[in-house]
């Protein structure tokens, strides 16, 4: 049995794809536990964002609220939600994290609703929030959530945040900025990324404990696989114990 | 190569009128004179916001809200309002349970972020008896930017491909320049905006410390501002530091001295939010009588925000909230 | 022999036309001396503004720039140009002065250029600097010129700033924000304002000293005159006491 | 109604591009990490600024210029500028001297406000050997916003009728919402930006007193910005007010120590411009040979700001310009 759950896991490999000196916005939660833990191990110099304006804050515990006094403890800069935005906009955003209720093979998130009448929804969610503008302006959007047939859908409800679109180049030719774009699904099963040519998603790591039948079986669409399918690298026990100790001691996240 | 290009518009209805010369003709009007403009939340919901009216909250949902007025709002049984849900978190939980609002602009709503979904405004939402339009933040920060500017559309990049921009009320564009599709932004003048600052003078010029979300631009925008206060300083202050001035005096109409008004709301600096009342008060929410009781007590049969912090703690539930704020709690 | 100089005259009459309790555009010279003299007389509650971005200070001097120092001393708001541009632009402005080279019957001004030829111009001038945009977006726009036929000519070489363009319509056809434009041109000899119509300029006081035939042998163009022609009030003895001991002492301005 | 309306453009030459995605790509790749930036003025302008390159200068002509930056720009001898003339004067004054500049964005030139014309930069735009554009202090300020926020343009009220739009690069536009005439100006990206600054940290967190004019906009749309500063402050001090941080440390490629940096123009709070030497600088202007004397002993025989600073009356000076500022020099 491993020494660790599916949170931690899918929090320490997030953690890793945050190289340092890159800039990343994050939402509450397991996006802030990951940017948290990648400081604190390979990327001291990582500059956390948050939308309603604190960057790159010396955190004391985990935010509550993206807004919240936490987002800019002892922060670089405490501005405003259109001066992040705009520097999303301006090109100088590395990564985001999202999260939602489904999300499609080319990687579009749907954060709204589940129903066919926007005007009475049979389930309502929040909505965008900003979510859509980090998904249209950041370069490279990534997820971290459990895996299944239902979340995992080709029937997705409402696209509140771009993927890929309908694959290809229609994500440009709609209008998004060149070059952006969903970068990693991770989930308890596997770590997907986008095929090159269609966008459609693509299996590059199983986790430990899955086989590929189990990671197709949880996805209400068919997957396509990389060349040389490898082994996702388990979470080391310094990664474990900084996340277990400094960043959510309380076990808000990784409690869950 | 523009001719080929097809430009698509949101379906949804805009809920304010963007012209950029009708908001002129209001501002030309509006007084710029540096008066006493100190008065009490009754007064000033009384004086400036009408049923019908497009209203704004400033702040971030839960994160320095000006708690005084939304209750008065609701006190005053305003009727019929349009809502920016720009993060509407706590502020949206009061006016809907005040049954204020009928048209909502949603860039994020019935959410309190971490801490969960409100059953009462997702039952409300989810009725279909209020009219929705779906946004984004930026989008509504943009929207609100673009009326500070005295303009009736800006253009970004966001957006563009989604149904979120399908139920929305934006339209594309080409960059003249460039010929780049972007979404063009109508302008969102609200006929009114309460914001929470920590101090202002009598006149309304205010300081703000911390996150300003999009609260320069709201009271720049808003055809009506209403300013609550943590304290009241001299104008001295202001003018000692006239770089730091957040808002200026001649966008705002009332101020409003309210010292912790911003519970159960964060005030940075000063307080955090209190955790274990939202909680409670997302739990009574799941039972609709229940929850008529716990609003009727909280809201509709406290006078003023005074008798309603009274009845949650007090300034000594406050003391609690500033050690919080301040990291200095532990044991 | 009148106790006072042609620019004390002007800068009276023009600080007669700020009310208590208006915005005001000013630059350096003599409009900021009009503005500081009815802040002192009969506007105490002017809001005076500087295009670089003071807005209210408490002069202790006249500026020598628009962004120097004094601009926002003891000031409400120091804040950055777009934001005073778009404080106008929104329509919180009441008024601003302008000055030129030349000027036209329908108040437009030339602050550019004389010569036909752009890119090699015979006398080069600043340019708009914010001119253009005040006499865009503010409400009302104002101008204090000593008067001569060069001066005021119907062959401008140059339109800087927007007046009536071409006159009736034409200012607001061209996307200019409806019901603002040029408001009074305060010379030595006159005050004029334009016809509600064509918005051709129109005599409405006449200076002492002065007869309708020194005002037109002084105009490149063909003025209209008001129905009843009013004299102008001259400088009163508190207006000029104030203007000489407290505005301008060192006679910067009253001194040329 | 869109239809019959004649949609107007400027008929002169538009010297930066405005390409939104590019402009991105560029800035994809631009550092992001906060390491120590601080160098010389001589690296610096060696390092970030090419010959040909768009240059911009924070400031507003003779009030917080980045005075070691422009000289040292001359002594270098960089060619083929292009300049934004936004209110430019002093800065202006010593780039020509320099003859660094063949390509000029107009907003407003050759003056220096209420000190007269300048003879020499007169003399250079009249010669034909400069390319000119013409625009307006508001038009330039909000081509710098639409590069801060990510754009290629943005929509305004201003400058449509006239002149200096028919010799600009400015296209008209209809608002999609209320049809209404706009003008688009195009997104100004410079490639190099020196603004000087009270005081920030080794990573280019700044803090700024007193009018910003467009310098916050500036920073963010600059590909390389290089900061002078009066003083280097610790990191702490920033950490210790996140919201008066006015330009963050990922918009800057270097940091140059200046104290007394903007002599001879005015540094709010700290030193009065130093008016005397300013007339006597024009002065001498209306003689090209007596200039060129001038020009050589104040700029290309001085190695550095220090020297410069020295030869003009070093401390002593600024201690004088320092009593003006705060209005104690009266006797």
């Amino acid at each position: 049995m491993a020494d660790y759950n599916p949170m931690e896991l899918m929090i320490c490999v997030a953690a890793r794809n945050l190289e340092d000196g890159a800039t990343v916005v994050v939402g509450t939660g397991a996006p802030c536990a990951a940017a948290m833990l990648a400081q604190k191990t390979h990327s001291p110099n990582l500059c956390i964002m948050f939308e309603a304006g604190g960057i790159a804050p010396i955190l004391p515990a985990m935010p509550i609220s993206v807004g919240d006094s936490r987002t800019f403890h002892k922060a670089i800069l405490a501005t405003s939600m259109p001066d992040v935005m705009e520097t999303c906009q301006r090109g100088m955003v590395d990564y985001t994290f999202l999260g939602g209720a489904q999300i499609d093979m080319y990687g579009n998130i749907n954060s709204t609703m589940i129903g066919d009448n926007h005007a009475k929804p049979k389930v309502r969610f929040p909505g965008s929030g900003g979510a859509n503008d980090l998904a249209s302006l950041c370069w490279r959007t990534m997820m971290m959530t459990p895996q299944d047939a239902k979340r995992f859908t080709d029937k997705i409800n409402f696209i509140t945040s771009p993927g890929y679109l309908t694959g290809g180049t229609s994500r440009y030719d709609a209008g998004l900025p060149k070059g952006t774009g969903p970068y990693r699904i991770i989930t308890n099963m596997a770590i997907m990324g986008f095929d090159e040519e269609t966008k459609w998603m693509k299996v590059l790591n199983v986790n430990p404990g899955y086989s590929r039948k189990d990671i197709q079986d949880n996805c209400g669409f068919e997957l396509k696989w990389a060349e040389k399918l490898v082994d996702t690298d388990p979470p080391h026990a310094d990664e474990l114990r900084i996340l277990r100790e400094e960043v959510d001691p309380h076990r808000y996240i990784i409690g869950r | 190569m523009n001719k080929a290009v097809e430009l698509k518009q949101g379906q949804n209805q805009l809920f304010s009128d963007p012209d950029a010369d009708k908001a002129r003709e209001f501002f030309r009007h509006k007084s710029r004179a540096m008066v006493n403009k100190v008065t009490t939340a009754e007064d000033a919901v009384k004086r400036l916001l009408k049923d019908g009216d497009y209203l704004t909250i400033g702040g971030f949902g839960a994160n320095r809200i000006p708690t005084a007025i939304l209750h008065e709002i609701v006190r005053q049984r305003k009727k019929n309002l349009a809502f920016a849900g720009h993060t509407a978190t706590h502020d949206m939980q009061i006016l809907v349970a005040g049954e204020c609002i009928d048209r909502l602009d949603i860039a994020y709503i019935i959410g309190l972020e971490a801490r969960g979904l409100s059953p009462s405004s997702r039952r409300a939402v989810e009725s279909g008896n209020i009219k929705l339009t779906e946004w984004t933040n930026a989008t509504l920060s943009w929207r609100i930017k673009a009326a500070a500017m005295g303009l009736s559309f800006l253009p970004a990049r966001n957006i563009m491909g989604t149904d979120t921009f399908k139920y929305s009320a934006d339209k594309e564009i080409l960059c003249p320049f460039t010929g780049q599709k972007y979404v063009a932004h109508p302008a969102l003048y609200p006929d009114f905006a309460a914001i929470h600052v920590h101090e202002c003078d009598v006149y309304g010029n205010a300081h703000v410390y911390g996150s300003s979300v999009s609260d320069q631009d709201l009271a720049r925008a808003a055809k009506h501002v209403v300013l609550t206060t943590e304290r009241i300083i001299p104008n001295e202050e202001i003018r000692r530091t006239p770089h730091a001035t957040f808002i200026p005096f001649w966008c705002v109409d009332a101020v409003v001295e309210v010292p912790f008004g911003s519970y159960p709301g964060n005030m940075p600096y000063e307080y955090f939010s209190d955790e274990a009342y939202l909680k409670e008060w997302l739990n009574i929410e799941k039972d609709p009588e229940e929850f008529k009781k716990f609003f009727k007590k909280q809201v509709y049969d406290t006078k003023n925000f005074n008798e309603y912090l009274e009845l949650n703690g007090g300034i000594e539930k406050i003391i609690k909230l500033r050690a919080i704020e301040h990291l200095t709690d532990k044991a």
